[in-house]
């Protein structure tokens, strides 16, 4: 069985997310910058003088890690968790998604073999 | 004609000429995303209107023999009769042409402040037809009642070094622009922060680089008051770069590379109508205090009169250059240069109200003209965009084009 | 139950959609920009003179909302749908997923608590 | 029965595959960049002068396809694994997911209609 | 050595340079993203090969001791023997090296023009070797013929005040290489949309800025011909701006940033031939052609024969040049300059037929000499990058670089 | 006042001036994405900080009345006194006003330098009141010593034509304060790529654009000097060019754009001491042998050595500006410019020394100016900013902005 993981995490923890799975031996991930809001409401910012501005959306990195097997789920969540931790608001969420199929594109492989590391 | 003056005169003019891209970078940095070309190329197409126009008949209305110390005349037409080695003025450095050339590249970049105050939500058409006209009703008349002979703000004794006329008309009329025109649809809803803030800051700088032509060429010839108006110019940019440096830290904690940016331009506005008449010192004050006065006109009067003057076209421009006409008024001494008055400051009362009264005169100019040229503009159409377009940007909605169609991003 | 619902919509409906849902008391979204195709097929443009391009890509921004209770999912998709709504091709698609589970990375908190709003 | 295909492919098959696509009649794509890593461990660069940097994230294209049918599913992850095969580490994956629900934002339709095309 | 007109052609020599980085930044902003700093470096690189080859022989080739008129000598090598303070020519006034310097800049921008119509396909090292193998095979001699004293080009009585030699030979170059090269592979089937139009802008900015120099330099000296020349280049970049925002209009409904960056351009290269010959009006009227002319070469003769010039090199550059040569025939007056003729609409039919003689000889000159220089490039091994590279870009492929790495977006 | 030379010296003061934004878009294009606006904002305060202080009293501190050979005097307080129309040195072509306007922009330029080497870590006010106070510490003797009347580098015999010093005292002063502060916390960890090369290129060419008006300025004059300190520039830029493209292709087996500029810039350092004084072919040498030096530095020292000298500010700056200073101890040339000496190559032994003893001690001052200004800066508080504040930037923690908010992409 193959699950996703999708996190989103602030912009500076990428790098820490990132360094803690490789420890758990994870190096598949895939991710990219997003907009997001949530109970952390927006920041007022000053622009040119003191004009404000209102930023409902800031930028958060969204990540995405494919898995094999269900026990790894709950070691990689709770990585991410750790390593995105800081406690104020917008840390961000974890959530995991089942998949119905997978390949690897280079080797046709399907099944939890298209997402184990491979050399 | 003189070489060396010739030289530097020809140079100073390729510098001014290089602001009004400037002024496409520094706008078009601080607008959003979906309105960048839009911005930028309703900055530079007075390089061709302008300059064409120039030639045609601006140059000859606003420098030709005078009529009643309003207007020029059309005995220059084309370009006619302009002599390449004979000067303007009996004794000048320079010759017509030159001179020609050098007026040329302040009626391009003009009427491009005013663009300022508007973006965002005019059409494009409509724009270009307005500054059009108004670089004839207001534009061509106030240069000839500063600098053109028997211009009556000129013969009345009213000191303009570089340009108080073109920054208190263009600052002026963008104000009544945007009224006219009605806010942005989103203006309070939306976020409008900057796009590109590397963008902006080159904007400023090529502005920075070109205004010394604008200041120091304005002594129209090497001597002197080149060198002085050159100096005063560096100061008064500096210290008003620190001055708004400094009251981005004292009322928001922080300084800003946007803030740095704007200061510099702002002081170069102030030192402008007396950078040829003012001391030194009097140059450092100049900066020190006009960053504060246009800070405040942005962060506070703009936002209690809820006017949406987009790029702060008149709070920079406008309100700059009228406090850089006051301060002449001021600080203008003729131990600096004895082609001018003795300012407040030195004991001359009379200069003083001059000055008011010329900046009273050209604000009068401004307001009528602008609504003039608005009038009639209406009847060549909408002058506003459709709520849609606006929303999807001018970009693409009067130009077709998308400023980085390669790069994501929300806008 | 936690279902996420993601949008394709167009640019200048981001803002609408944004603030509809906040009527309705949705404030945790995440969004991003994306290139998409389908019934709009495309636009033909012209640069640098008359010199045709055709852009089969055209920009769309993707909207995605977690949700916690099923009842709440067709509201948010009507609101979704209300707010993008033009008529023209290129309105984009709403979807629904199921998600596994949800962790909130401040909180540890797990399941539906975990994107419910908190202060 | 709806389902997702979302594939993470190289930068410079992305035209190849939107074209494969277009070839079995799918039009509907949406996509955007991601930085990504996996067997491709990332590469070494020089930056200014001999000064060695480690890129761990490559760019990828990241391309989401919605399907209705699931006979279709199996012929559309074969055609993108084809376009975007070069046998070389990094030609990315193919993924499946099960979609709840789906709407067309402009015709309302929903289930399998909703992504179909429609003219 | 006269102080002025030395400080006015150093100045001029700097701007010059410019343009060259400003040409980088228009061929950079109009390419895909993963070509852009390869395209930038293709544009840029001919700084440092070509300051070093003229500064080794360059010089001497082009204006040293003529040889059959076609070629200098090479007394000169390393710039031995060239005067820092007496004139290159009698009378003129400026010393050997300054026109030396002047002239250099002329020799990097010359052969940076060619790279636009290549972009996106050819190896760069193939590029190198052609450029510097161009410079000499092509470039040197013409300049020779149109610039140099004893140059035949110049004796027949051809006019060319700052450049038709060097447009026409580069522009046709570009299009015969790019023929040679063949077309990007994807040309038809992929979109070639401009990935950064604020880049194009700026960097027609800074072209727009530089050719002041570039033109009005070409009087060599501070004299009327080098005021005259400056507002004949300003007239017609501004009227050709406009033109082309026109057939914008007119033939896609919006007038769009990108062309009026190409207009501005377009009027830089028709007004180049003939800046210190025609007068004032004849500027606009070579403005308001040249656009149109070179709008037509873009939009219907490139699409008709179906030839691949990426960044319309030859469209813009040769088609531009050829015209303005036509137009210096047509247009040039010697109550203008006397030092020049008077062109077909003053009465002189002999003139237009030696600038038409002189485009014809150009034109043999640079498909020969392409030819040859592609023939011997070929030696060195392919000139044309693999598929994949040209796939995932040049950038990564040649340079191993890429140019916005922390920016997403499709390319 | 000569008006050429005076033409001349203004303008190629806003051609330095230039060099300031210059160098912030090229450090700006060099750092991540979350630091871009902090260091551009660090290169260009000081055109605000240098010019206030200048007109404050730099210049006179600079150039006043000598004491001791070390420093200047109060004299000009104010830049009361200083001469618009008189000379500055009996003889000189230009006024004092004119000099000292000129010499201000190198005062502005000189300490931004030094911010390359501690980008991403530093609090923004230290970095003010550090660069400040180096300043006065450091860069009013340096510059009072090498080209005051009196400075006693000058009465030793040490040529320094247009910034050996100001380049030897930044690059040092980068490189001790970069190993004060400390490595940024991930920089072994993480990749520091270039987050946008054509900024960094475009940043190089306002470099080498400004760069002529400091070499061939520094004449102070129109004059065979200025003419040939400006091929020499150009020669020198180029072959630099050229030899880091080189490097690059033999040891990385790729040009790379990157290169091409950083290798001009390096070229322009290594040619400034010399420019005026060095023969032509000498400054080919000088060009291909600077860039090697800098591309060593900068791959092999830094490395080994572990300090984190992150745009190179110590191995381009101070690297090439000591090499430059040996080159002129080894090729200047009585019979290029009679004011200045023959070095090692022709005979000259006594100017090599000279010239290795004014390095060493501008080295001492720089390191104990460095320690000194930091000492003093401490005492304000923290000077490098928290691992958080480095994580999230500097865009956000120092200045609350972000460069570019409407484009996504990891940093
Ligand atoms: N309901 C939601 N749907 C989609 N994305 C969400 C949702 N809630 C939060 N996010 C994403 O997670 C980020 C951080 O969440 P936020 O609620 O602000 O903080 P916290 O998780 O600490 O309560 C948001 O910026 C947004 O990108
Ligand atoms: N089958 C699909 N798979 C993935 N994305 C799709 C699909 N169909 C549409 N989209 C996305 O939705 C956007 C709008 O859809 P489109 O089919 O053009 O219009 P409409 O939904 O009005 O028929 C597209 O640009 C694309 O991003
Ligand atoms: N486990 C994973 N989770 C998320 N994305 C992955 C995973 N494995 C690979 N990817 C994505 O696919 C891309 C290519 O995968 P990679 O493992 O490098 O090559 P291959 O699929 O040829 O073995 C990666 O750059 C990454 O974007």
């Amino acid at each position: 069985m193959i699950v996703k993981i999708e996190a989103y995490i602030r912009e500076d923890k990428m790098e820490d997310v990132i360094d803690a799975l490789a420890t758990i031996d994870i190096h598949g991930i895939t991710c990219y910058q997003v907009m997001g809001c949530g109970s952390q409401h927006g920041v007022k910012e000053y622009t040119r003088g003191k004009q404000e501005v209102e930023l409902h959306l800031l930028p958060k990195i969204k990540i995405e890690v494919l898995l094999s097997t269900e026990k790894c789920e709950q070691r990689v969540i709770d990585t991410i968790q750790k390593a995105a931790y800081t406690g104020e608001k917008g840390d961000g969420k974890i959530l995991s998604y089942d998949v119905r199929s997978a390949m690897r594109i280079r080797t046709h492989e399907t099944g939890p073999e298209a997402i184990q590391p491979s050399d | 004609m003189e070489t060396g003056s010739t030289a530097y005169i020809l140079i100073c003019s390729t510098l001014v000429l290089l602001m009004t891209p400037g002024l496409a970078l520094f706008y078009g940095g601080l607008v959003r995303r979906k309105n960048v070309a839009n911005t930028m190329l309703a900055s530079v197409f007075t390089i061709g209107t302008g300059m064409v126009m120039w030639m045609l008949f601006g140059y000859s209305l606003s420098f030709g023999t005078d009529h009643c110390g309003i207007i020029g005349s059309i005995e220059w037409i084309g370009l006619n009769g302009v002599s390449l080695t004979e000067p303007y003025t009996n004794g000048s450095q320079i010759s017509n042409m030159t001179f020609c050339i050098f007026q040329m590249m302040f009626a391009v970049i003009t009427p491009a402040l005013i663009t300022g105050s508007v973006a965002g939500r005019m059409k494009f058409k409509s724009l270009v037809i307005f500054i059009m006209l108004w670089s004839i009703i207001v534009y061509y008349p106030v240069t000839h009642m500063v600098w053109g002979n028997g211009g009556f703000l000129k013969k009345l004794g009213a000191l303009d070094f570089a340009g108080l006329g073109l920054h208190v008309t263009s600052g002026v009329s963008a104000l009544v622009l945007c009224i006219l025109l009605g806010r942005r649809y989103d203006f309070k809803a939306t976020n409008y922060r900057i796009h590109n803030i590397p963008m902006v800051a080159l904007g400023s700088f090529l502005l920075l680089f070109g205004w010394f032509g604008f200041n120091s060429g304005s002594a129209l010839g090497i001597n002197g008051t080149a060198v002085h108006a050159f100096i005063t110019t560096a100061v008064s940019a500096a210290a008003a770069m620190l001055a708004w440096m400094l009251c981005d830290i004292i009322l928001i904690g922080k300084p800003t590379l946007i803030g740095a940016s704007t200061g510099i331009v702002a002081g170069l506005i102030g030192i402008t109508p007396g950078a040829g008449y003012v001391p030194v010192w009097a140059a450092l004050v100049i900066g020190l205090t006009t960053s504060p006065i246009c800070y405040f006109m942005i962060s506070c009067v703009k936002k209690k009169f809820g006017y949406d003057d987009a790029l702060d076209a008149f709070g920079c421009h406008g309100i700059g250059g009228i406090w850089g006409g006051i301060c002449t008024g001021l600080f203008a001494s003729t131990s600096v240069n004895s082609a001018g008055s003795d300012g407040l400051f030195f004991g001359g009362v009379k200069l003083f109200f001059i000055q008011l009264a010329a900046i009273g005169i050209m604000i009068i100019l401004a307001i009528a003209g602008t609504f003039f040229c608005y009038g009639i503009t209406r009847v060549f159409g909408k002058i506003r965009v459709e709520e849609h377009d606006e929303r999807i940007g001018l970009d693409r909605s009067e130009l077709g084009e998308s400023a980085y169609p390669s790069f994501n991003g929300l806008d």
